[in-house]
This record gives C-alpha cells, structure tokens and sequence, in this order.
C-alpha cells in the first residue's frame, strides 16, 4: 500500500494495521524517518501529485520484484513538518527476516535518490533547499551492482 | 503547455507554473524560456536536473511535444 | 531497553513509547518476529530466568559498541504463543538511517543464535522443539568476520 | 548443587531441575549422572550443548564446583 499524505503520519497505528494483515508472515521490519532537529524550526517537503505516487509505486513494484514479499507499506508525508515528526514509513512482511529488512533497506535506497520530492529546511538564518547526499547515490548503486551479479 | 517548476527552481522562476506558447520539442521550449529569462535558462540546465512529459521521465529533448502537453523541471531528487 | 515477559507484546505501542524518546533522532527501524501459522497451534517459548536477561544485555552491548545508536529496544516473548503474536521487537534509533537498519539486523541475527530461549511447536501430530538453522548461524558468523576487516 | 535442563534436554531428564550431592567438577557431575541416568548422561553430550554455571558459559569442565552452584545444560539456542 502507498500513501502519500499532507496530514500526520502515525507510524505506530500504521504500522499495526499493517502487522494485521500478516497472515502467515513471519517477519515484519520496517523503517521510520523523523525530522531531525538541530536548528531546523521546520522542514517543507514539495512532491509533484501523481508523478510522485506513480515513481514510488514503480519503486515498490521493483522490491517486490526482487524480494520474497508478502505485502509492503510506504508512507510518504508532504507539506510543512516539525522536528520529531515522521516523514517516511516504510514496512515490509516476509515470511524471512532477511527478505524483510533487504527490502526495506532497499526502499529506502530508493526513495532517498528516485522518489520525487524536494525538501526545505527553516532555519534562524533562513530557508535552505535540500539537495541529496552523495552516500545516498552510492548506496542505491550498490544494489544495482548486485542486481548484476 | 503547461510548464511546472520544482524545488529551488520554482524560486528562480518565481513561480511554480508557467504557461508556454505551443512548442515542438523541448528543445524549442528551452530557447523560448531563454528568450524569456536568461537566468531560468541557466538554472533548468543545471547538474542533476531532469524533465517529466505528462509525468514520466523524457531524456531526448528532441521528443515532440503536443498542445496541452505538461513539461516539468526537477532538480535532484531528495525523498526519505 | 530490554523486556524478556510472559505478557502479549503490543509491537506497535512499544514502538511509539520508543519513538517518543527519539530526540533528535532521524532514523527509527525496527523488526518484530510473529509466530508463522502453516500447521502450528501453539508456539511454546522456554527461557533461563536472569542468564537469558544477562546474554540479551551482552549482545545489546555489542550493538552499541558497534554502531553509532542513540538507542535500542529489545522485547522478547516467553511462554505460550498463538500464530499472528509477536515473539520478539528489536528496534533502533540513530541519527543515521543506516546505522539503525544495521543494528537491527545483527541483533537478530545474534538473538537467533545466541538469546537463551528454546522453542517448541505444537502440531496435530505433536510436540516438536525447533533446533537452530544452519543459516541462521552462517549470518551471525558473516558479522565476525565483517568485525575483522 | 542444582543442576537444570533446557528444551528437549528437560524431556530427557523428566524434569527441568534435579538436585546433585556437592560434587568438585563439571566432569564429576557429568559422571554422577552417568550412573543415575545413562541416557540423560549421554544427551547431555550431544551436539551443541552448552553449560552455564551460576548463569556463566563455562567451557572448562574441569573449572571447581562450590556447595549451591546452579549448573545449566543447554542444548542450542533458538531466539528471536
């Protein structure tokens, strides 16, 4: 299930109705970005409604592709959020532990470089776009490496 | 065509959307925004930006585009 | 923080008392383990009182030692479980994203292997205790070898 | 001296805790058992079992017992 959402993101209460849906999975792992504080009053996050869900749906179509997956979860916030506040949820069900943590792990890869959003910090000395880290790219190349192999 | 801006390019623009005569390619919508803001142009060439037609990603600005067509600029990318 | 009880294990309220203790945190991730059904009426945990307590602080040491974690949560089940329940949560708080999907792994790879707990299965046809496997131990021995390059 | 027995080493024994006279070693104890119950004694050899005395790892069997040691016999572990 994909949800990208202005209002709070309630990881706990997401997570659960999703651990409800388990079934016969053994294995649920799941991924929880929050807003850092740090000097920033507040973080803007701007998406492109359609496009964002459409590239974070072909995103999940490609984990679920490569790992043996029961059902997945991805929360995605936009708008105006303040320190402590979740940004990204991401859940995955296997009936493997380890099936479940690569692919969170691995949605999380791809959000951070494919998933169309543009964020805003706001600080004392003004407002700051935020452009990705260079860790980020190197780490969603490493799975393309391992896709090859 | 509807002409839409995102992140830091929306600054420089000065706005988030902008309307463009009908154009041929992307490449004849470039020379236009040029025309228009010089440093728009600059900034729409910039490291890492990429362009949606109708939201899925265009590489060849060659592709012809349609009235009614809508071309978005997106500098890098910053989800999680 | 570390739990070992007998009382049902709420993964998704344990984890937002964990969050709230973020700070500034920007990366929670977490796994809950669930009793897979296929069979099994009953799943029977069997624990060392204090020895199991004392292993589970051991390898939450190395975690900490290990990674760069503002925190971890470790609550395992014992007693008489029903397929859907929660076995065990582990969870971890870091500022980095990897570092918090990272521990989570190797604690369970080492609760796996080395959390005093011996589990039996009831089925139609009977009893049966569960021996660790093979891979399970070659995934904690993959950490040894990874802590020596 | 207490001695326990964990997973299916309680099932070979027929009880999850026995009580043993003070006896000096680990070797000792295992011979003391031996003699009351071959095949527990025997179990107790088995692949992967580990000892823990008073709630330590010992891998020693010689290491010297004291009168109220607690000895566990742990067949492997299966966590998480």
């Amino acid at each position: 299930m994909i949800r990208v959402q202005s209002e709070p993101l309630d990881s706990a209460q997401s997570l659960a109705a999703f651990q409800a849906r388990a079934h016969n999975a053994g294995a649920l792992a799941s991924f929880t970005g929050l807003v850092r504080g740090g000097g920033v009053s507040k973080l803007v996050l701007e998406h492109y409604p359609g496009f964002t869900e459409s590239e974070i749906a072909r995103i999940e179509g490609e984990a679920r592709k490569r790992f043996d997956l029961i059902d997945t979860l991805i929360i995605h916030r936009f708008g105006a959020l303040a320190p402590g506040d979740a940004i990204v949820l991401v859940a995955a069900l296997s009936t493997h532990r380890r099936a479940a943590l690569e692919a969170v792990d691995f949605l999380m890869d791809y959000l951070k470089t494919e998933a169309p959003f543009w964020k805003r910090e706001e600080r004392a000395d003004g407002s700051h776009w935020i452009e990705p880290r260079a860790d980020d790219r190197i780490a969603r190349s490493a799975w393309e490496e391992s896709s090859e192999s | 065509m509807r002409v839409l801006f995102f992140g830091r390019l929306a600054d420089v623009a000065g706005k988030r959307e902008r309307q463009a005569p009908a154009l041929e390619t992307i490449a004849a919508l470039r020379a236009w925004i040029d025309a228009e803001d010089a440093v728009l142009g600059e900034a729409l060439r910039g490291k890492g930006v990429r362009i949606a037609l109708n939201k899925s990603i265009v590489h060849d600005e060659n592709a012809s585009l349609s009235e009614g067509d809508e071309i978005a600029f997106m500098p890098p990318l910053s989800g999680g």
